[in-house]
């Protein structure tokens, strides 16, 4: 056989109350090679994770680092044994700099033990050069865009030079070139000996990187067995434990009037003179590199930060500036990117979470109907199929992928005439990523006009009738479905197009 | 509406409180409980005056007990305690008053139920209590420290105040002497330049002190009419280049003061003794609960071996003259 | 990320309620002249301008924000009556005047932390001195007390032979309002949803901004109301009326469950937790236990509030995992 | 430290890098406007009463920022990582009532400034343990801990007072002492001060505190020992609190039951002056000490200038609100045109 895994786990269980999150799990990493895990969402693949670098300490089970039992108390432990974990959230430091955040508790030091802050900066400047981004150490974590922190986030992974480099879902934020640069890293890094535990809803990556497979259904081992022979929908009956319909089940629909229309909308420093106009039964992609502004774009159009300059008009009706309550009220509604910070409370119930955008609607005599409240809720609940205990838990207790369905869920729930999604799949496992395809399709189909932004291009081909493309907070082309290829949505995303 | 005229032409002449004669005869009642209300517990000065008060109940049979705020501008804990009192029924009671209407509705609340109500060192309206025993009239300690300043200045230079807080009942009853003390002749060369307040914080009247002199170089005295004051100033003045060359009189324990006569920042300063003010209240009370007196001008009673005392306006007894400390008497007193 | 789901936290609101019902009982059989109408009426006279306070103190915090001018704005109001009193106006003029101040004050509050987005503990703490410095100015060294009997009474009086001060009454018609605003209309779950996760909460088109600038509107409403009250109550106005309450009014609403981080806790915790306090501290001084000592027992009550939950949760989650242990063994 | 050997930093682009460092510049200039007020501030008071800055008067301004800005300091550190510790002004008196026995005794004054020190490490021992033990809002935790600190304090004290006859003549001489204008305290203040300050700038241990501060669960995951850091930082702050409790006896020369009483609000008015934002991970102790030095000074100046004391208070309420406002406005305007000017390269 081959030479011991560096890292593996036996029979691993970890339950959360009543949740079994992960029951008899087993999983060998090998150095020099790259291993995928696979589930839906909630399938427990973070909560292994988390295991395995001491975050969770596992109910039963054992951990096996070169051969030796190993027990984990925390994070540095997991650390100082050479394993290196992008966690599914980026956690930065909001407050410091790019290059603290990366060597955070592990600084170099010169004389005296004082900490050499030259040294830092350079060591961060020569990872972001590998990476290849532009990103200036200097700068504060706040403000950085989701793509931004996750390759802060890599960097710090990275930076640890580990013999062990887990990542759960560090491509959901990303787009295509920085992907490939991360691959490009990762591998060399695979080929110097280290093992690589990778996670990933987009299946196409995982065959890319990896060569090794795990698949996880509710928690428990569905198998582990090398990716070269299995193809993607093998994949997906695993996971899934059925055969999948259409990715990208996209209904023909009727286009209707002028649902959404915006006319020269500017930001100032963000975005300039943005114009386009979205149809009833229309779904139109919004594409662009990292940091384009396409979500900031979004804001501005619902409301949530005020536009400099410009007209925002839903079914005719101009909206107010800096008024999302007047936005919604005139039909529109917005899914945001980040569902931690702008989607959801975490600390309160699915129930309300969903009920939030929907307290105008749920009142009797100007109190809170209850009865309404969570019928709407579950009802929604239901449809999206977020996997949840009871509906009175706190969302914090759900796993990424189904929070993604509850915010999606407190949208659709206030039907709109017009829906902007950002983002809406990120983090979203295949099964659920072609359920909420169909959702928006269906949408379409009864008029809804979607305004769908997308840093997965093939999900913005196959979804749209027509993709607008921004570059540097500009509108740079605009693509019927008919001629919406990759090549034609890049060229003009890095601004290489007219 | 409402207005105070309104209110006022309303009330009419001043109500009497007391129904009853007075018995000068009457026996002295022993077993009785007199509580004790400072404005402030473990406040030194009050606890001298109370402690004054103990011993002096405890010679006349009677039981002593002392509560009360933790902090002197809690009015509306010191309320709670005169409700206390009231609700735990003790005969007679000796307050402080930290504001002179506040306690009203509850003083009077305890009068209707029994208990005999003594104000002293800080009075209420007089309507609120049976009798004020002051630890000295008020215009004689306002005028006595102007004149302790005239005689240390000889007479000539800018002085100002330092008080407590700009509510302090009694020194601004003591202030308004004071300017009326320096209208006469004598005073002719001296000029009260400014009064500033120290709200009886020490870090506060520190800072006080500092501005006073920056803005007025050539003050040549201070009279501060607070014990808390008086010390921030002397410890300030006597860390500080004044030392010695501003005068620095006022109201102060010969405790707190001691050190700053000793290195000359103050030659001399008064007060009255608090123990003695306490002892007075006890006997005020004491005699109160048992009939001797009502209250009413004229009045007379004898009060231990501090004397005998005679009920003045507005039913106010005074301790009599305060004494004055100075480099020669100080050893001798421990308070 | 804590368990959340694993044990739910002991509800500690409800605790401070079981604790107060406690603490009445035993002061009724144990303290001597504690069950009688008139000391029951002091006791719920003294407490009630924290009470009047904690109503909107609550919403606040649980809206993510504090508002420590609160006894600066009441000692305002108050110096203003007294003033105005003074000046001759009647008192029926001089009252609405008081809460319109109130109001004013609130606004400014409320427009420092929304509209320049300033942390409220920070501009609070600027107006609490502000506030009362202005009172200062208003009303220097007076002590006002002549007020009218008829209103002085009605703020200091009680019904009839029975413990309930007359204030008592419109107190709870402000408390059922405040219950009902902030645990059944969709502005309370606006207010909570905005202490939880304000950004989110603005995603979901509540108006963040306006609700807070209400919400502090409304505190300096109360505040002022509460300063006319003291004013009263005490028959006193000065201008330094009600100093220090802000501490006692955080303490007591923190007491009963409130989260200072926004987001969780209930009107009737808070309001719990006022009558705990005001409670052990009348049933003390009944018992002739020192103004020291009742402040070491209110410091103590607090550590503990925070300190016995979640004791309580890692007693339960201990007892959890002994049981999970037993099925697995260590390495 | 893993990356060995750097390869060369690549070139940032020079657009951006300048733009942070500018915004680096910034962040040094909300300390430097706050001593720009100051400066102003004692200019014109000078201008109005030429005795302001007299050698007394300058060594009275030391003197009042000193204590003040040994318990702002410490206050910071705790501040920093998300936290507040409002038991100070309780601490502070029971260490100086503490270090007045001592002396009473006729101990010798360096032995009753450690004990002073030692005392308030006790306290903010305690503070520390129960919030990073218990994990407890630090906000409730020390408001109990200022009750109960106070109360014991009083229990213990009574009435009983220290006054400057009890002290040793060189302990009180030592307190208004200095060298010229500046007195021993502030040199004292100062070097603890810059001692804390580069401690928290330039070793781990402090980074590590904004750290925490600025996002606990990422502080967590990155290894950080959370719980001893804010030991670490409550049990400092509780030092300075003592020492400034030992300097407190020998400047006033008198203490009681109520020193520091009150004390925790000014305070954290110092703090929040000095831009140590109170979600934690940003701000500095000099912006903290500059804070202390303004608001103390604020309360030289208004009498100096002879503005009547009833008008002191709300003039520093103004002030303050003033002070937090314009930082804010300057900030956001700063940031905006930062924005611009990046977008305007980008
Ligand atoms: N802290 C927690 N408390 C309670 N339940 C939890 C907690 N963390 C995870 N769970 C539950 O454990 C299960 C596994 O969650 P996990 O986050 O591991 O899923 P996942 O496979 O990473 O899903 P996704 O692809 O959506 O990220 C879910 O049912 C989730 O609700
Ligand atoms: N909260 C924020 N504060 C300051 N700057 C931000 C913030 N969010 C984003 N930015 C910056 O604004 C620019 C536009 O970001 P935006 O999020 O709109 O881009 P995008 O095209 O939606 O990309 P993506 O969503 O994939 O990150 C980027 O340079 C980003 O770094
Ligand atoms: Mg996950
Ligand atoms: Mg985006």
């Amino acid at each position: 056989m081959r030479e011991p895994p560096v890292l593996a786990v036996r029979s691993l269980t970890k339950s959360f109350g009543a949740v079994r999150a992960l029951q008899d799990v087993s999983l060998r990493l090998h150095a020099g090679e790259a291993h995928a895990l696979a589930g839906e969402n909630g399938a427990g693949k973070s909560t292994l994770i988390k295991t395995l670098a001491g975050v969770h300490r596992p109910d039963g089970g054992t951990l096996v680092l070169d051969g030796e039992p190993v027990v984990f108390n925390g994070p540095a432990d997991a650390r100082d044994a050479g394993i290196a974990v992008i966690y599914q959230e980026p956690t930065l430091f909001p407050d410091l700099s790019v290059a603290e955040n990366i060597f955070m508790g592990r600084q170099p030091v010169r004389s005296l033990r004082r900490v050499d802050h030259k040294a830092v900066r350079a060591a961060t400047a020569a990872l972001f050069a590998r990476l290849g981004v532009d990103l200036d150490p200097d700068q504060p974590a706040r403000g950085l865009s989701i793509a931004d922190q996750q390759i802060v986030e890599i960097a710090k992974a990275l930076s640890l030079d580990a013999r062990v480099l887990i990542m759960d879902e560090p491509t959901a934020a990303l787009t295509g070139s920085e992907v490939a640069r991360l691959f490009g890293v990762v591998r060399s890094l695979r080929e110097q000996g280290a093992a690589v535990l990778f996670i990933s809803h987009r299946l196409e990556e995982m065959f890319t990187l990896c060569q090794q497979v795990t698949i996880l259904r509710d928690g428990a081992l569905v198998s582990s067995e090398p990716l070269s022979g299995l193809t993607e929908d093998d994949l997906v009956r695993r996971m899934v434990g059925r055969d999948l319909d259409a990715l990208y089940p996209k209904l023909d629909t009727e286009r209707g009037a002028v649902a959404l229309s915006v006319r020269r909308l500017t930001r100032e420093g963000v975005f300039t003179d943005v114009s386009f106009e979205v149809r009833r039964g229309e779904i139109v992609g919004l594409a662009g590199l990292v940091g384009a502004g396409r979500s900031e774009v979004a804001r501005a159009v619902f409301g949530v930060d005020r536009r400099d300059a410009g007209e925002v008009r839903v079914g005719g009706k101009a909206l107010t500036n800096g008024a999302p309550s007047v936005a919604m009220a005139a039909g529109l509604a917005l899914v945001p990117e980040d569902r931690r910070a702008q989607g959801l409370v975490m600390d309160m119930s699915i129930e309300r979470n969903i009920g939030l955008t929907g307290l105008r609607s749920t009142v009797r005599a100007g109190l809170m109907d209850r009865g309404a409240e969570r019928r709407r809720s579950l009802d929604w609940a239901v449809k999206l199929q977020v996997k949840y205990a009871r509906i009175a838990d706190a969302v914090a207790t759900l796993s990424g992928g189904n929070q993604q369905k509850v915010v999606l869920a407190k949208w659709l729930a206030t039907r709109p005439d017009v829906l902007i999604v950002d983002e809406p799949t990120r983090g979203i496992d295949v099964g659920t990523k072609a359920e909420v395809h169909r959702l928006l399709s269906q949408l379409a189909s009864e008029g809804v006009a979607v305004l769908m932004i997308s840093s997965d291009l093939p999900e913005i081909l196959g979804m749209a009738d027509r993709v607008l493309v921004m570059h540097e907070g500009r509108i740079t082309a605009e693509i019927p479905r008919a001629e919406a290829t990759e090549e034609s949505v890049m060229a003009a995303a890095t601004g290489r197009a007219a | 509406g409402t207005t105070k005229k309104s209110v006022d032409e309303s009330a009419g002449g001043g109500a009497d409180n007391s129904a009853s004669e007075a018995d000068p005869k009457a026996p002295l009642k022993k077993g009785l409980t007199v509580a004790f209300l400072p404005k402030q517990v473990n406040n030194p000065y009050f606890t001298v005056a109370d402690k004054g008060g103990e011993k002096a109940l405890g010679g006349l049979g009677s039981k002593y007990k002392e509560t009360g705020p933790n902090n002197a501008t809690d009015t509306s804990g010191q309320v709670s305690y005169v409700n206390t009192l009231t609700q735990q029924q003790v005969d007679a009671m000796a307050v402080s008053a930290q504001d002179p209407g506040a306690l009203c509705t509850a003083l009077k609340q305890a009068m209707r139920n029994g208990v005999k109500v003594v104000t002293f060192d800080s009075d209420t309206n007089t309507e609120c209590r049976d009798v004020f025993v002051s630890q000295a009239s008020a215009e004689a300690l306002g005028r006595s420290q102007v004149r302790l300043i005239g005689k240390q200045l000889g007479y000539k230079g800018d002085i100002a105040i330092l008080s407590a807080a700009q509510t302090a009942t009694n020194q601004n009853t003591w202030i308004t002497y004071m300017k009326d003390e320096l209208k006469k002749p004598k005073y002719k060369n001296m000029k009260l330049v400014k009064t500033a307040y120290g709200n009886d914080d020490a870090q506060m009247s520190f800072q006080q002190t500092q501005g006073l002199l920056q803005e007025h170089p050539d003050l040549a005295g201070v009279i501060c009419p607070t014990t808390v004051g008086i010390k921030a100033a002397a410890q300030y003045l006597s860390g500080s280049k004044y030392r010695g060359k501003v005068k620095l009189t006022g109201l102060g324990t010969p405790n707190d003061m001691r050190q700053y006569v000793k290195n000359g920042t103050v030659e001399a300063f008064e007060l009255w003794d608090p123990a003695k003010l306490g002892a007075l209240s006890a006997h005020t009370a004491v005699a109160l609960a048992s009939g001797r007196i009502t209250g009413k001008k004229g009045e007379t009673f004898t009060a231990g071996d501090l004397g005998s005392f005679t009920i003045g306006d507005d039913s106010v007894v005074s301790l009599g003259d305060p004494t004055v400390f100075d480099a020669k008497n100080i050893g001798r007193y421990k308070f | 990320m804590a368990d959340i789901s694993a044990h739910r936290a002991i509800r500690w609101d409800t605790a401070v309620g079981g604790l107060l019902v406690v603490l009445l009982l035993l002061s009724f059989s144990l303290v001597d002249g504690f069950g009688n109408a008139l000391n029951l009426s002091f006791l719920i006279g003294n407490t009630l301008p924290i009470a009047l306070l904690a109503l909107p103190m609550t919403m606040l915090v649980v809206a993510g924000e504090i508002d420590l001018s609160v006894a600066s704005t009441a000692g305002l109001s108050g110096a203003v009556m007294g003033a105005l009193w003074n000046a001759g106006m009647s008192i029926e003029t001089i009252i609405p005047v008081c809460l319109l101040i109130g109001v004013v004050c609130g606004l400014v509050n409320g427009l420092l932390v929304t509209r320049l987005g300033l942390p409220s503990l920070a501009v609070t703490i600027g107006t609490m001195a502000a506030y009362r410095g202005i009172a200062q100015i208003v009303l220097g060294s007076d002590a006002v007390t002549d007020f009218p009997s008829s209103y002085l009474d009605f703020a200091a009086g009680k019904l009839g032979d029975t413990f309930i001060p007359y204030a008592f009454l419109p107190f709870l018609v402000l408390l059922a309002i405040a219950v009902v605003s902030l645990h059944a209309t969709p502005l309370g779950r606006a207010l909570f949803a905005t202490g939880a996760n304000e950004e989110a909460a603005r995603f979901a088109g509540i108006r963040v901004k306006r609700h807070k600038l209400w919400l502090f509107v409304a505190t300096g409403l109360m505040a002022a109301l509460t300063g006319i009250f003291w004013a009263l109550h005490y028959a006193s106005a000065r201008y330094d009326n009600a100093t220090g309450l802000e501490l006692s009014v955080v303490a007591a609403v923190l007491l009963g469950g409130v989260d200072f981080d926004g987001g969780k806790g209930t009107l009737g915790g808070a309001i719990a937790g006022v009558f705990l306090l005001g409670t052990g501290q009348n049933a003390m001084s009944l018992l002739n236990v020192s103004a020291q000592s009742q402040i070491v027992v209110t410091g103590v009550l607090l550590v503990l509030s925070v300190l016995a939950p979640r004791v309580a949760r890692r007693f339960a989650v201990a007892r959890a995992g002994r049981g999970a242990a037993g099925r697995t063994s260590e390495p | 430290m893993t990356v060995t050997a750097p390869p060369p930093a690549p070139a940032v682009d020079p657009a951006k890098a300048g733009a942070t460092r500018l915004v680096d510049r910034v962040f040094k200039m909300r300390e430097l406007a706050i001593l720009l007020v100051f400066l102003v501030m004692i200019a014109v008071t000078q201008a109005g009463n030429s005795e302001f800055l007299s050698e007394q008067g300058i060594k009275d301004l030391l003197l009042n920022a000193t204590i003040l800005v040994l318990v702002a300091s410490g206050q910071a550190l705790v501040v920093i990582t998300r936290n507040v510790d409002l038991s100070v002004g309780s601490t502070m008196g029971v260490t100086a009532f503490a270090a007045g026995t001592y002396l009473q005794g006729g101990g010798p004054p360096v032995v009753a400034i450690v004990l002073s020190v030692a005392l308030g490490i006790g306290c903010g021992l305690l503070n520390g343990s129960l919030v990073s033990l218990g994990q407890v809002p630090a906000l409730v935790v020390t408001l109990g801990t200022l009750y109960i600190i106070r109360g014991l304090d009083s229990v213990w004290v009574g009435s009983r007072q220290i006054t400057a006859a009890d002290l040793p003549d060189g302990f009180v001489d030592f307190g208004s002492g200095g060298i010229l204008a500046v007195p021993y305290l502030a040199l004292i203040a100062l070097v603890v001060l810059v001692g804390v300050a580069y401690y928290l700038r330039h070793y781990r241990g402090g980074r590590e505190l904004y750290a925490l501060g600025s996002q606990p669960r990422a502080a967590r995951l990155a290894g950080i020992p959370v719980r001893r850091r804010i030991l670490t930082a409550y049990t400092a702050c509780g030092a300075l609190a003592g020492l400034a409790g030992a300097l407190y006896l020998a400047r006033f020369g008198n203490v009681d039951s109520s020193t520091g009483n009150g004390y925790e609000l000014t305070v954290v008015s110092a703090v929040v002056v000095g831009g140590v934002a109170f979600t934690g991970g940003s701000g500095s102790l000099y912006g903290a000490a500059l804070g202390a030095l303004l608001l103390t000074s604020i309360n030289s100046v208004l009498p100096a200038l002879g503005v009547s004391s009833v008008w002191v208070l709300a003039i520093n309420g103004v002030l303050l609100v003033l002070a937090i406002a314009v930082d804010r406005v300057v900030a956001l305007r700063l940031a905006r045109t930062l924005k611009k000017r990046n977008a305007g390269h980008g």
